[in-house]
């Protein structure tokens, strides 16, 4: 089982949840962050002050899931977040040692879908 | 000695005038002007304050990364909307009328002269006027919302206030045809709210709905989704602020305190304000099965623009149904807007301003009643269920469906031609971003974690 | 010749007189019937306004997912109470007295015959009255919030504006026993805030506390534990509003302008609620050791609240002294409700509205002045401290007592009969997942992240 | 017969004026008194409400961590500061004067008789010179933002209401020697907000810059860094109610209902703030590239304070003109204390009070009508531009410098007495960590999730 | 060491929390997140118009145990948060390499704890 | 390659980022969380009644680095963080499987950095 974190522009959300449902990928956890990559912030500025926004916002999602899964979700995620522009995001893996579902207990590939 | 008696008897009357009735070189009839300049000067306060309700609406009831576009669309059409109005506006609508369609003179507040009373009451009548100017101005906005580009906006504002709306100011209120033909819109449901509905519709045509509102269904129909509001309380209290500012809207156009039906003014305003809210809760309950709260809220807006024509020459009991209707009519009109015509108007303001200000001008032809009309001093006229025939109905409708007409043809032209010169709508990119980010290069909320996705 | 002098004279001075006095047909007593109108009528709105001061200050003090339903409590008890206000209410509050104790006619408005003056100022006295009686009905949902079903909250709301709160005002301004008794209570400590104040006491025992809001300690004591509000500058917005309608509360309950005593009332009002600012803040600082702004802004409020019943015949520096207790009673009363009764009032209503209404109504007897009381029209009265003796005080305390038993008797039925009937209190998982997204079906705060576990 | 005849006529006359004129006892000067009083009472009341409209801009425009802190100082100030203008600052201000300088009886609304009619007059004007003065201690705040001591900040706005503020009003509106050489100062551009700006310059100087706003470049350049407001829709609420409050500062500061040019001036006040919002935006897009909103907002306060002075004396026209250079004035002062001297005031409240305060007040010798000015009761006087010469513009500019030196060299002193006693400034943990928690023990916005590195 | 990472109903989180204290687990993170799962979306609406809930609100859990320690935490957990019905959340175990405490730049696990 | 999270406060996210600017670790991802730790609660309470404030505010920092990447970005969190008080923080080492650049589907160490 591998965990699969990607970082996303906000506005590709619902393009990548797309993308994943066609993968049948119905499983995943979304937090909001904050990054810093090669894009390089857009101007902000406030009262004519420049805002250094080296943080810029986006998006993270977290899915868990079997080996052979691993490719589809990935190409799905690509599929949905790819512009080609700096900014576009990145995913990592993590091995995923454990799942257990907390309503029945199930663990390993059973809980994970 | 009886002429001693005479004299004296006179003098003493005089003197006694003079003490009593002079100190201050105040007169009955000085003081009658001063509580009619006072009173409509505090009502235009009170509808300036307006702005601010609108302002909060509208953000309150759009999402958070174009609350600062909104706020800047709210002051900004305000501000051109006051010197527009000033400079031309308020001329075209009560300058010399030109074959009834508009005025032609007063100009830059010229018939306001300091020195003398007339001259006074000219400039406290226009700020009257102007309040309500930038009223019809504003409710535009809402509409709008979310996605237009602010350079069209601006110019949109200016175009309005010089012309569009004085325009049917001139007719109904300024002397013009309509109000030849005995047309009764007291408070502006047709000049204020009809104007800025209809305007808000166009624009919303014009612009098309916002990104994600509308999408295709497997079945190639279009579905409509929801984008909600990112503030409720803000735009409660903007509503609060409205029902408030309405006290000065209604009751104010009496232009004078002394009039003392502005007493029935204010409890029809509050009596159609509240029936709204509660027949739009419960239409919404009904249809939703849930008592939705921006729902309820608009309902009070319903009822309020519904009462605006007939505040003044109805019963509190024809006021009450008046606003229920109007409760009723909002939440019929939102879903139909939407659901059937697919027209994306984000705070309702078509269905409000536009809809509810259309029937408020008809009720008027139904529910007026004499004893109130002549109270308020606007003749002895009877709607149809108080046996005044359909004369007045008729000439209400005429009213309200002319001023569809001008306003429908002359802003569909306006944002058309803003559309090819300026631009109208901004980017999907910038849309997606938010127009606060990329039109002015700021957060509403900075610090604040927002899903910024939607 | 000398008749044609003296018809000359008279002549003279008729003409004199119809040029200057009549112009507009205004004579003196119809301006100052005017004046009184609109100061009436204005004060209403500010009233009114006061509407949106307890939706911000509620909303604000307590959490972010059940914002919706505050505002919409405060929407629908504000309208329900003014349709039921009209029908019913006002006619027992004020019709003719059945034995001092309820009025019996005057419903929708009968008597606001919009052809005579007198008929207007029924008109816009009604308005007064009805956004007084909206205030006592809406004081109740600060004290149940959180927790309340919004069904059975719309079935109270009729309750209170129909009877409770009528049968009160009649006792004390319509012509009642207790009014016949010399008891004073100028702008409504007791008629207005005690009664909301103890309607809350009431619905907020019957509802019991929210969840977690004490919890059992190891040695099986209850603790109480604080369930922060969520947004604190509206709730200072909604105290600042408040602050601004309760100078249409106090001054304008002379229901005159041509009372000049509005200005002393108005003078008392504000410094009493300065006063009670600083003292609260104050003993929250002494008690707490941080000056928490949540107090101080009920502190204003209980300056205020206590000072509504004295405002029109007490001193400046009496107002001051008055202003202070409220502060520090204020703070006294909702730590003894919180931490030795366990009684939840999120936002202090109880405290603020019925402790201190009911010390503001003792503090007349205390502290009033002839020379303030007469001024303001209410006669020869003077307060134990001022060498009138006990005995307006013994009767400010029998009404104040009076009041405390008729509305804690009645609306503990009310409350059982609803919580059998309609039910009161929203299940457990509902008051945790918060009453927007269960009652209504929707977000306060769209697109923010909130941490919702509390 | 004849003289029967003329008693006759006499009595009839008698009687009619009796029934007519002195139903309720009120005369035509009695009437007119009163519409003064409720004119200025609505005004001072409107004034009132200015107060959440500075907590609103002010918490709007800084970090939500200080928020709680900003309500409070702004709450606090208010309170303070009505209680010390009774105790004392009024006397100084208006008691009788001590060599021009400042005034010496009148305390504790002493002159406040509520059994005459002149004693009730005292009692309003105090109350409308109370709200000026809290106006004047509240823009100190927003300077101040963020990093103050919170008791420290109390201690100041004792004295700011006690002393620094009342003695400028004596000087001017009091009596003094500037109002004896026949400065113009109408509703205070001087008086209040030029004396709250250069009170805040003073203690931003004396606190120095939040932590985080100028960094050290690499070639040991400071670089100034922006620190956005959390709030813009709540800052824009609160200009909106600072412009509605404006219409009682401005024609309230005829403290008469019965002079009618508070219709020029009504209309002179809005004219300036709309041509300020507009100047300011169009100056921030054209050197910032975007259509800042904060700075869009802070240009029609700067159109609002510049009109301050010459409200009453100008025409429409120059009113708008003199918005306009407010607008700009605003946008370049803002960067001018930001970027060159390095002065951290958040929200721009030197800017606005201080710089466009001391230009309203110099445009009244250069814009000042003698029409305008004579409607308004104030004489026959022209500006430089209306053929008045030069005398009028030297006898403004010499108030307006002797202003900035006293208020600059008392508010030096006092701060830095604060700082050596009580001290001033919290330290850089608590401002990193936000004065809500470290001084008031709770959170803006309990439940939200928050950004609080900044 | 392992790393815990859980997703519950954020009416949840105080329960979960009271039984990880009786486990003498005392440190935690707690994130917002918004969840897909087999649960559905509460019905919500905005002005009747339905609204596509199907991110829902959780409370995310990360909790880093030596290996003795991960059975009772997760026993805790679900404990604490199983209510039986579809949407009580999941359980997902990391392989943790290193632990770092910052204050002493302990490590391992002495720094965990 | 490796995942290094990081707990630290809030005030300390600018320090922090500075030493990692000095250490040429350029992209990191930044998100907001609530920690239980050695740190008691500061004393927070709302109209006198006490709050229990056992969570407090935390930044959590997520850094994907490669293998000699690692040492150098502890280094720079610590000496960003450290103030030798208790609530300093702490940092948690994962093994990082896989790394994926969306816009150019590069993977490993060349997508990392
Ligand atoms: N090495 C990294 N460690 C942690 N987060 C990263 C890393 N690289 C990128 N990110 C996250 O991914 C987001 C997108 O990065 P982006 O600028 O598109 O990177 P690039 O184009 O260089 O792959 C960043 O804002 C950040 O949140
Ligand atoms: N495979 C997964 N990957 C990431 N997050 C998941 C996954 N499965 C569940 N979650 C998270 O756990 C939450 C609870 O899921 P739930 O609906 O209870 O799942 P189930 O009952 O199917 O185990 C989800 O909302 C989501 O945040
Ligand atoms: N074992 C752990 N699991 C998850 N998070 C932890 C753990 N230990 C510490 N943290 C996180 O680190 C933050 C800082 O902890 P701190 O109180 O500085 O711990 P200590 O000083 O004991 O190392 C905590 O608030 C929490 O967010």
């Amino acid at each position: 089982m591998k965990l699969i974190i990607a970082y996303i522009q906000p506005e590709k959300l619902n393009d990548v949840k797309q993308e994943l449902y066609k993968a049948e990928i119905y499983k995943m956890s979304v937090t909001n962050a904050m990054g810093c990559g090669q894009q390089k912030g857009y101007h902000e500025s406030y009262r004519g002050v420049d805002i250094e926004v080296n943080l810029l916002k986006k998006i993270r999602l977290e899915i868990a899931v079997n080996e052979d899964f691993v490719a589809p979700t990935i190409n799905a995620i690509i599929k949905g977040a790819r512009t080609g522009e700096i900014g576009d995001g990145k995913i990592f893996i993590l091995d995923l040692v454990e799942c257990i579902r907390i309503r029945t207990g199930e663990t390993g590939n059973e809980a994970i879908g | 000695m009886r002429r001693v008696l005479i004299t004296t008897a006179a003098v003493l009357i005089l003197v006694f005038l003079t003490t009593n009735l002079f100190a201050d070189d105040a007169t009955t009839s000085s003081n009658s002007r001063a509580i009619d300049t006072v009173w409509m000067l505090l009502a235009a306060f009170l509808v300036f304050f307006m702005q601010a309700g609108f302002a909060m609406v509208e953000a309150g009831f759009t999402r958070a990364k174009n609350a600062c576009n909104i706020i800047m669309k709210n002051l900004m059409d305000f501000s051109i909307g006051s010197l527009a109005y000033w400079a031309l506006g308020f001329g075209i609508m009560f300058g010399a009328s030109k074959a009834g369609l508009f005025g032609s003179d007063g100009f830059f507040l010229s018939a306001g002269d300091p020195s003398t009373g007339d001259g006074l009451w000219q400039i406290a009548f226009w700020l009257f006027q102007a309040v309500f100017a930038a009223t019809a101005a504003t409710i535009v906005s809402g509409a709008m919302a979310e996605r237009t580009k602010f350079s069209g906006y601006l110019a949109y504002s200016a175009v309005i206030t010089i012309l569009i709306y004085p325009v049917v100011g001139h007719w109904i209120w300024g002397g013009g045809w309509l109000s030849k033909l005995g047309m009764i819109d007291f408070a502006g449901s047709t000049v204020v709210h009809s104007v800025g509905g209809w305007a808000g519709l166009m624009g919303a045509i014009v612009l098309g709905p916002r990104v994600g509102k509308y999408i295709d269904n497997n079945g190639g129909k279009k579905i409509s989704k929801a984008i909600p509001g990112h503030n409720i309380p803000l735009a409660a209290l903007g509503v609060f602020i409205l029902w408030f500012g309405w006290f000065g809207f209604n009751p104010g156009s009496t232009t004078s305190g002394t009039n003392l039906s502005i007493a029935t003014i204010a409890v029809t305003t509050n009596l159609a304000a509240a029936a709204g809210a509660i027949s739009a809760m419960f239409t919404a309950w009904i249809r939703y099965k849930k008592p939705d709260a921006s729902m309820s809220l608009n309902g009070a807006l319903a009822g309020l623009v519904a009462i605006t024509a007939p505040c003044a020459v109805v019963s509190p009991l024809s006021a009450v149904i008046i606003g229920l209707i109007g409760g009723i009519l909002v939440v019929l009109a939102v879903d139909f807007f939407d659901k059937i015509l697919h027209i994306d108007d984000p705070v309702g303001a078509v269905s409000v301003h536009g809809v509810c200000g259309m029937f408020g001008t008809l009720a008027v032809g139904l529910f007026a009643e004499s004893r109130y009309a002549q109270a308020a001093g606007l003749g002895d006229v009877n709607g149809l269920f108080f046996g005044g025939g359909a004369k007045l109905l008729g000439v209400q409708a005429l009213g309200a469906i002319s001023v569809l007409a001008w306003v429908s043809v002359t802003a569909l032209i306006m944002f058309l031609i803003i559309k090819k010169t300026i631009g109208l709508r901004v980017s999907r990119e910038e849309e997606l971003r938010g127009l606060d980010i990329e039109e002015h290069g700021m957060e509403a909320y900075s610090g604040f974690q927002i899903f910024t996705n939607q």
